[in-house]
C-alpha cells in the first residue's frame, strides 16, 4: 500500500464527500430553519440530473446544463413551496416525512412515464473529460472539477451566511425562528428563498453527477440516505456541519472500501478477510453514524439554540 | 436545634461567563411559606431548577431534611418529597384531569411495571388522587380532557399533580401567571388551605399573592439574594425599591 | 420531548357515545377477519387466504411499531430490522435442528428481547430526528450482515427447510391465518390494556412533557426502554409469521424501505390509536393491490393519495371515526 | 426519448383481445416492474409478448391469457402473487421473473404446485443443482454461465494478472466463483467487492490502478454498471486494459452509455448480431415494434414463449397431463433466437455462450458484435448435483 495509493484514495474520498456536501447543504438549511424533513431532497437531485442530460442532449454545452439544472430546481423549489410545502412547516416531523415520501414515490414514477425506465445518457465536458496524472495514478480531471465546484459553494455559503444580511437572517432563523419574525421580516418569504436555494444546491449536484452516475429513477434515494447520515453526524442546521460530516462520510466511505481489505488482509488470514471486509466496508458509515450519535446525539458541530 | 426540611447554601450558577445563580443560601421549615421576587431576569426559575435538580449546580449543596440531595436526578428528588409546579404550564393535554392527577399519584406508589389493569379502575390510586383535585377544586371536572380545561382549571390541576406526589416541599414557580383576579384570589385560597402541611418555595410576581401567602420573602436580583425579611419588611425596604425601580406592583 | 413525536389524540372527550363507534369498527374488521377464510372457502377463493395473511403481518408489525412510534413517542425507522430477525430466527433454529414452533418462539423473544434493550439502550440516548437515523443505522447493519451470511443465502435469502412445527397444524395455511389473527387480535387487547394502565400513562405522558414526568418522580428510560423491547418483539412475532407464510426468508425483509413502510402504515391509519395501525396497514396493501390493477404507473397515484390523506386527514384514517381528536386542542 | 405510455396501453389492448377470445392457456408473467430495476421485467415481458402477438394471440395453436403481476422485487410479494396466479387466476403455467432473490423465494411454491415454470432471466445455482425441480425450465441462462464464458476467454488470450470486481452480495460472488472456475494459468491479483447499489467506484478505480492487472473482470448489473462504466472511462483506463463484464453493458444500460462503452466486453448466450434467422426476424420485429435494439432480457422472454409454443403445440394446447407437458417441454424444438438451444436434465439451458464487444452496428447505433464464441454448448456447473434424470 503505497503513500500514493492512499493520497488518491483520500483524495477520492474529499471529492465523494464534496458530493454530498452539496446535497447536506441544501437540506441541512432546510431542515435547520423550517424545521422540515424534506425526504423529497433527493428527488430535487434526480430531477437536476434529468434536466441537465436533457439540455446537454440538446444544447451539447455543459455550462448552459448546469444553468438549466440550477434554474430549473430553484424554480421547482418555489413552486413546490408554494403548491403546499410550506403548510408542512408547521406539522410534525412524521407528517413532513410521510407526504415527503409521497411526493417521491411520486417523482420517481413520473420521471419513470416521461422518460423510460432505462437511464439516460451524459457525458462528461470534452475538457474534462480526460484524466490527470498525480503520483502516478490516474486521476479523472472532471472529479477534480467536483471538488472545485464543492469547495467554491462551501466558501460561497459561508460568505452568504457569514456576510450578508439574508446570511444573518438565516442563521437567526436557525436557532430562533420567533426572534426573525419579530425583526419584521416575512419568514414565510425568507423560508421559501431558503427551501429553493437548497433546491438549487441539489439540482446542482444532480447535474455535476449526471455525468458519473446513472441518471435514473430512484437515484435519489441512496444519496438521500447517506446525505441524512452526514447531517446528523454534521449537526442539523450547521453548514459547517454538513461540510465537516461530508468530508468524513466521504473519507470513512472510500478508505472503508478502497483500504480496510487490504489492511485486513495484513492481519486477518485470507478467507476471513475476504469476508469480513466487505461486510465492515458496507456497514463503516452507519458505524461512524452510531457512533458518534451515541456520544454525541446533537453530532459534531451542533448549532446552539436559544 | 433539627436541621430545616430544604436546606441550600452557596448554590452558584454560571451560563458562561455570567453568574445567574448566586451563591444562594435558604432554609425552609415545614409550614413555612418563604417567597422568592425578583425583577424579570433574576434567575428566580434557575433557583428553583437548580432545587429540583433539572439544572446542575456548579457550587452549593441542597440538603432535604438532613440529606444530601445535590447530586440526586430529578426523579429521585421528587420521590423524596420535592414537589415542584410549571411557569408555563405542563399538563398532558390528552389525559383527562383525573389521568394527569393519577401520573403524579402512581409515581410515588412502588413502580410503574404493571401493563394490564387500567389506572382508573384502581381505588388505591384513584381515591388520593380524586382528593388532590378536590382540593384544587377540579373534581367536576375530573373526567375532562385536560386540554379542554379553561387556562385557570389548567394552572389549578398543575397544582393539583404537584400535590399529588405527597411532597413536603413545594417548589411553585409562579403558580398565579396569567390568571384574573378572581382566579387569583381563589388559588390563595387554595394555598391558604394546604400551607400548613408543606415547605413552600413561591415564586411570584403577583405581590397580592405573595404578601398574603408569605412568611418570609428572599428578594433576588441578578442571582443574589439582596434582601430578606417579613413581607412588611420588604415593603418597606430602600434596597428593594431600588431593585424594582419603576415598578408599581411593589407600591401595591 | 423533541417535536418529533405525534400528537394523534391532544384531547379526547371520552363521551361513550364516541368510543362506541371505534368498537364497532374494531369488531367489524375482526368479524371481516374471521369471515375471510369461511368465504373463501366457499368460493374456492383461497388466494384471498394468503392476501389477508400478508396484510395480517403487516398489521401485526404495525401495531408493534405503533407502541414505540404513536404512545412513546420514539420514531424507529428501524422496525423492519426486527422483522427481519424474526423471520431469520426460524430459519437459523429450523435449519439448526429446532423445528417446534413454540420452542423457536421462546428463543426468539430472548434473542430479540436482548438486541432490542442493547439497541435501545443506544439508540435512546438520542431524541428527534437523530433518533431516527441512529435506529435506520442499526437496521443497516443487520442488513448487510443478513447480506454478507452468504451460509444462509446472502442477499438471495433462503427457502425454509421446513415450517414451524405445531403438531397437526404444522404448514397449515388457515390454521397460520388464525393464529396470525388471533395473535393481532391479542396483541390488540394488550395493547388496549396497556395505554391505560399505569405503564401506558408513564409512557404516553412521556411522549408527550418528558420533563413533567421526571419532576412528578419517574424515571422514563427504564420505560420507554421497556415500551421499545416489546414494540421490537411484536415486530419479531409479525416476522415469525412471515417467514412461515412465504416459506422464506431475505434480507430483504429487513430493507429501509419495509421500514418506512411500517411508518407509513402505523401514521396513515392513526398513529398513537389502538386499532389505527391495522386500518393502516389494510388501507395501504389494498390500496395498493387495487391501484396495481388500474395502471402499471400505480404509484404515481400512490404518492398524491398519501400527500392527500396526510394534508386532510392529519391524524389518519381511524380519525375519521367518531371518538377521535378534536382540532381544536391540537396546537 | 422512449414514451411508454402509449405502449402500455397497447399492450394492455392486447392482453385484453386474446381473453376475448376465450382463452384455453392461462399464464402467469411474474417481474419486477417497479423501481429502478423495471427495465429488465419490462423487456422479458415486451419480449415474451412480441412472440404472443406474432402468433395471432396464441401459442402451440392455443389461445392465451397472460396476466401480469408485478413483484416489486420484494420476496414476500413475490410468493403472494405466485399464489394468486395459482390459486385465483389458475394459470396453467408461469413464466418470467426477474431476480434471484424473488426467483429463490418463489421456486418452493411453485415447484409444489406441480405447474409448469419457464423462467426467461434469474438463474440461481441453487435450483440448478440441490434443488432443482423437474417442472422448472430457463431461457436465460444458469446465473454463473456469463462470468464462465469469460473465465474461458481470459484463458484463451492468456491473461497472467487479472483482477476481479462485483458487488458484495450472493450473485456478486457466485459471478466471480464463475469466472474463476474457467480462468486458467493466470493469477487473480485481487477480488474487490463493493457496496450493493454504491454509485462511487473511485475507491475500486483506484485499487485497479494499483494492483495493475492486464484485464479486468467486473459484474455490475443495472445503474451500477453505468455508474461503473462512466467512472473508469473518466479515470482513463476503459481503453487501456481489456475490460470483461456480465449484465453491466446490455440492451438497457448502453442507451444511457453510448460511445463511453465502446470496447468493454461482455459474456452473454445472446447478442443482437447472431446470423440465425430466427435471430434476424426477432431483433427485426423487435425494432419496428419497439423502435429500440432488444436486450438479452428481451430475447430471452422471446424464448421463453417460443418454447411454451412448441411445449403446447405437442400436446395439443393442453396442459391438463403435467407428466405430459413436462416431457413435451424437455424435448421442445424451436428455432431459439440464440441458435442451438436445449433443455438440461435440471432445466437450464444448453446453449452457445459468446463474447461481445460493444461496437457500433450497420446503422451507426451502439450496440453489442460477437468476437468469440469460447465455451460452445456449455452447459452449467451445478446440474450434477441435480438427481434428475
Amino acid at each position: 500500500m503505497s503513500p500514493a495509493f492512499l493520497l488518491t484514495q483520500v483524495l477520492n474520498g474529499v471529492q465523494f464527500g464534496l458530493l454530498l456536501f452539496l446535497m447536506a447543504a441544501g437540506l441541512t438549511l432546510v431542515f435547520g430553519i423550517m424545521n422540515f424533513v424534506n425526504l423529497a431532497h433527493g428527488s430535487l437531485y434526480m430531477v437536476g440530473a434529468y434536466v441537465a442530460a436533457l439540455t446537454y442532449g440538446r444544447t451539447g454545452s455543459f455550462a448552459l446544463a448546469l444553468v438549466a439544472a440550477v434554474v430549473g430546481v430553484f424554480v421547482l423549489g418555489i413552486v413546490l413551496d408554494r403548491l403546499g410545502f410550506a403548510a408542512l412547516h408547521r406539522r410534525d416531523h412524521l407528517d413532513q416525512v410521510l407526504a415527503t415520501f409521497g411526493v417521491v414515490l411520486f417523482a420517481n414514477e413520473a420521471m419513470r412515464m416521461l422518460f423510460g425506465s432505462a437511464p439516460l445518457y451524459m457525458d462528461a465536458p470534452a475538457a474534462l473529460s480526460q484524466p490527470v496524472v498525480i503520483a502516478g495514478f490516474n486521476y479523472p480531471a472532471y472529479r477534480g472539477a467536483i471538488i472545485v465546484a464543492g469547495l467554491l459553494v462551501a466558501v460561497g455559503l459561508h460568505l452568504l451566511i457569514e456576510r450578508t444580511r439574508l446570511g444573518m437572517l438565516i442563521r437567526a432563523g436557525a436557532s430562533n425562528r420567533d426572534m426573525v419574525s419579530a425583526l419584521g421580516v416575512n419568514v414565510g418569504w425568507l423560508a421559501r428563498l431558503v427551501f429553493a436555494l437548497g433546491a438549487a444546491l441539489a439540482g446542482f449536484a444532480g447535474a455535476m453527477v449526471g455525468p458519473i452516475l446513472s441518471i435514473q429513477p430512484g437515484m435519489g434515494e441512496p444519496v438521500l440516505i447517506l446525505t441524512l447520515v452526514v447531517i446528523v453526524v454534521g449537526g442539523i442546521g450547521s453548514i459547517r456541519g454538513a461540510l465537516f460530516g461530508a468530508l468524513i462520510v466521504g473519507i470513512v466511505d472510500t478508505l472503508g472500501r478502497g483500504v480496510l481489505p487490504g489492511l485486513l488482509h495484513l492481519v486477518l488470514s485470507p478467507s476471513l478477510a475476504s469476508a469480513a471486509g466487505p461486510a465492515l466496508a458496507s456497514v463503516g458509515v452507519y458505524l461512524l453514524m452510531a457512533a458518534v450519535l451515541a456520544f454525541k446525539p446533537d453530532g459534531l458541530f451542533p448549532v446552539r439554540h436559544s | 436545634m433539627a436541621a430545616p426540611l430544604l436546606a441550600v447554601s452557596g448554590l452558584v450558577k454560571r451560563y458562561g461567563g455570567l453568574l445567574v445563580t448566586d451563591r444562594v443560601d435558604l432554609a425552609l421549615e415545614a409550614g413555612e411559606v418563604h417567597a422568592v421576587i425578583g425583577p424579570n431576569g433574576a434567575g428566580k426559575t434557575t433557583l428553583i431548577n437548580q432545587i429540583a435538580g433539572e439544572v446542575a449546580s456548579d457550587e452549593g449543596r441542597v440538603e432535604l431534611d438532613g440529606r444530601d440531595i445535590t447530586a440526586w436526578p430529578v426523579h429521585a428528588r421528587a420521590r423524596a418529597g420535592l414537589g415542584r409546579s410549571y411557569q408555563v404550564t405542563s399538563i398532558i393535554p390528552e389525559f383527562t384531569a383525573l389521568e394527569n392527577v393519577l401520573l403524579a399519584t402512581q409515581s410515588v406508589r412502588g413502580h410503574n411495571f404493571r401493563g394490564w389493569t387500567p389506572v382508573t379502575a384502581q381505588r388505591a390510586l384513584v381515591a388520593p388522587a380524586e382528593q388532590c383535585l378536590e382540593l384544587a377544586g377540579l373534581l367536576a371536572h375530573r373526567h375532562r380532557s385536560a386540554g379542554l380545561l379553561a387556562y385557570g382549571a389548567q394552572r389549578q390541576l398543575e397544582l393539583a399533580m404537584t400535590l399529588a406526589i405527597e411532597p413536603r416541599v413545594l417548589l411553585l414557580d409562579e403558580p398565579m401567571a396569567g390568571l384574573g383576579p378572581a382566579e387569583t384570589r381563589e388559588l390563595i385560597e387554595v394555598l391558604q388551605r394546604i400551607r400548613h402541611r408543606y415547605a413552600i418555595l413561591l415564586v411570584e410576581h403577583d405581590m397580592h399573592a405573595v404578601f398574603a401567602l408569605a412568611d418570609t420573602c428572599s428578594v433576588l436580583v441578578y442571582g443574589k439574594v439582596v434582601f430578606r425579611g417579613s413581607p412588611d419588611e420588604v415593603r418597606r425596604s430602600s434596597v428593594v425599591r431600588e431593585a424594582y425601580l419603576g415598578d408599581e406592583e411593589i407600591a401595591a | 420531548m423533541s417535536g418529533t413525536a405525534p400528537n394523534p389524540s391532544a384531547a379526547r372527550e371520552a363521551g361513550p357515545g364516541a368510543s362506541r363507534w371505534r368498537a364497532g369498527a374494531t369488531a367489524a374488521l375482526m368479524a371481516v377477519g374471521v369471515a375471510v377464510p369461511i368465504y373463501a372457502a366457499l368460493t374456492g377463493d383461497t388466494y384471498l387466504v394468503a392476501l389477508a395473511s400478508r396484510i395480517l403481518v403487516y398489521a401485526l408489525a404495525a401495531v408493534g411499531l405503533n407502541l414505540a412510534l404513536g404512545f412513546g413517542g420514539m420514531v424507529s425507522f428501524g422496525h423492519a430490522m426486527y422483522l427481519g430477525l424474526g423471520a431469520y430466527a426460524v430459519l437459523l433454529l429450523g435449519a439448526s435442528g429446532v423445528t417446534n414452533g413454540w420452542l423457536q418462539l421462546a428463543i426468539l423473544v430472548i434473542v430479540v428481547g436482548v438486541v432490542a434493550a442493547v439497541v435501545g439502550t443506544i439508540s435512546l440516548r438520542t431524541r428527534g430526528i437523530a433518533f431516527i437515523m441512529i435506529t435506520l443505522a442499526f437496521a443497516q447493519l443487520f442488513y448487510f450482515l443478513f447480506v454478507s451470511l452468504k451460509a444462509w443465502g446472502g442477499d438471495e435469502g433462503m427457502s425454509l427447510p421446513q415450517p414451524s412445527s405445531f403438531g397437526p397444524f404444522t404448514g397449515n395455511r388457515t390454521a397460520l391465518y388464525f393464529a396470525l389473527l388471533a395473535t393481532l387480535a391479542a396483541a390488540l387487547a394488550g395493547t388496549h390494556r396497556l395505554v391505560g394502565s399505569r405503564f401506558g400513562l408513564v409512557l404516553r405522558a412521556t411522549r408527550v412533557n418528558e420533563r413533567r414526568v421526571r419532576a412528578l418522580g419517574t424515571a422514563p428510560l427504564p420505560y420507554r426502554l421497556a415500551a421499545y423491547v416489546l414494540s421490537a418483539l411484536l415486530c419479531a412475532l409479525a416476522g415469525f409469521f412471515l417467514a412461515n407464510l412465504t416459506g422464506f426468508v431475505s434480507p430483504a425483509y429487513l430493507a429501509w424501505t419495509v421500514s418506512g413502510e411500517l411508518i407509513v402504515m402505523v401514521v396513515l391509519g392513526g398513529a398513537g390509536t389502538v386499532v389505527g395501525p391495522v386500518a393502516g396497514a389494510v388501507g395501504l396493501l389494498v390500496l395498493e393491490e387495487g391501484l396495481k390493477a388500474l395502471t402499471e404507473h400505480w404509484m404515481a397515484i400512490l404518492g398524491p393519495l398519501i400527500v392527500l390523506m396526510v394534508v386532510l386527514l392529519r391524524n389518519g384514517l381511524w380519525s375519521l371515526l367518531p371518538g377521535g381528536v378534536t382540532n381544536e386542542a391540537r396546537r | 426519448m422512449n414514451i411508454r405510455i402509449p405502449r402500455a396501453i397497447a399492450i394492455a389492448a392486447l392482453a385484453a383481445l386474446p381473453a376475448a377470445a376465450q382463452a384455453d392457456v392461462k399464464i402467469g408473467f411474474l417481474g419486477t416492474f417497479s423501481g429502478p430495476a423495471a427495465a429488465l421485467g419490462q423487456d422479458q415481458y415486451d419480449g415474451f409478448m412480441l412472440a404472443v402477438e406474432q402468433n395471432g394471440g396464441k401459442l402451440g395453436g392455443t389461445a392465451v391469457q397472460v396476466v401480469k403481476e408485478d413483484d416489486q422485487l420484494k420476496p414476500d410479494l413475490g410468493v403472494q402473487l405466485v399464489q394468486k396466479l395459482l390459486e385465483k387466476d389458475k394459470v396453467d403455467l408461469v413464466t418470467g421473473v426477474t431476480f434471484s432473490n424473488v426467483m429463490m423465494a418463489v421456486a418452493k411454491p411453485l415447484a409444489e404446485s406441480g405447474v409448469l415454470f419457464v423462467g426467461s432471466n434469474a438463474g440461481p445455482a441453487p435450483l440448478a443443482g440441490k434443488q432443482c425441480s423437474a417442472n422448472f425450465f430457463f431461457t436465460s441462462f444458469q446465473n454463473d454461465n456469463q462470468a464462465e464464458v469469460l473465465g474461458q476467454y481470459a484463458t484463451d488470450r492468456k491473461y497472467a494478472k487479472m483482477m476481479l470486481l462485483a458487488p458484495n452480495y450472493q450473485s456478486g460472488r457466485d459471478q466471480v466463483a464463475g469466472f474463476k472456475r474457467f480462468f486458467k494459468g493466470g493469477t487473480v491479483v485481487a477480488e474487490v467487492y463493493a457496496q450493493l447499489n454504491q454509485p462511487d467506484f473511485s475507491a475500486e478505480i483506484a485499487q485497479i490502478q494499483a494492483a495493475q492487472p492486464d484485464a479486468i473482470f467486473a459484474f455490475f448489473p443495472g445503474g451500477m454498471g453505468v455508474n461503473f462504466v462512466k467512472q473508469m472511462n473518466q479515470a482513463g483506463l476503459l481503453h487501456k486494459l481489456p475490460v470483461l463484464t456480465v449484465s453491466t453493458v446490455d440492451g438497457t444500460t448502453l442507451p444511457a452509455l453510448k460511445d463511453t462503452a465502446l470496447g468493454v466486453l461482455a459474456g452473454a448466450a445472446w447478442g443482437p448480431d447472431l446470423p440465425n434467422a430466427a435471430n434476424k426476424a426477432f431483433v427485426a420485429a423487435f425494432e419496428q415494434k419497439h423502435k429500440r435494439i432488444p436486450s438479452q432480457y428481451a430475447a430471452q422472454g422471446y424464448n421463453a414463449a417460443l418454447a411454451i409454443n412448441s411445449a403446447l403445440a405437442k400436446t395439443g394446447g393442453s396442459t391438463a397431463d403435467k407428466a405430459a407437458t413436462r416431457a413435451a417441454m424437455r424435448s421442445a424444438g424451436f428455432n431459439a433466437v440464440v441458435g442451438g438451444f436445449k433443455f438440461n436434465t435440471n432445466g437450464f439451458p444448453i446453449q452457445d455462450q459468446h463474447v461481445f464487444e460493444v461496437a457500433k452496428d450497420a446503422q451507426g447505433r451502439v450496440s453489442l458484435k460477437t468476437i468469440a464464441t469460447p465455451l460452445p454448448a456449455l452447459r452449467d456447473a451445478y446440474v450434477g448435483e441435480c438427481p434428475l434424470k
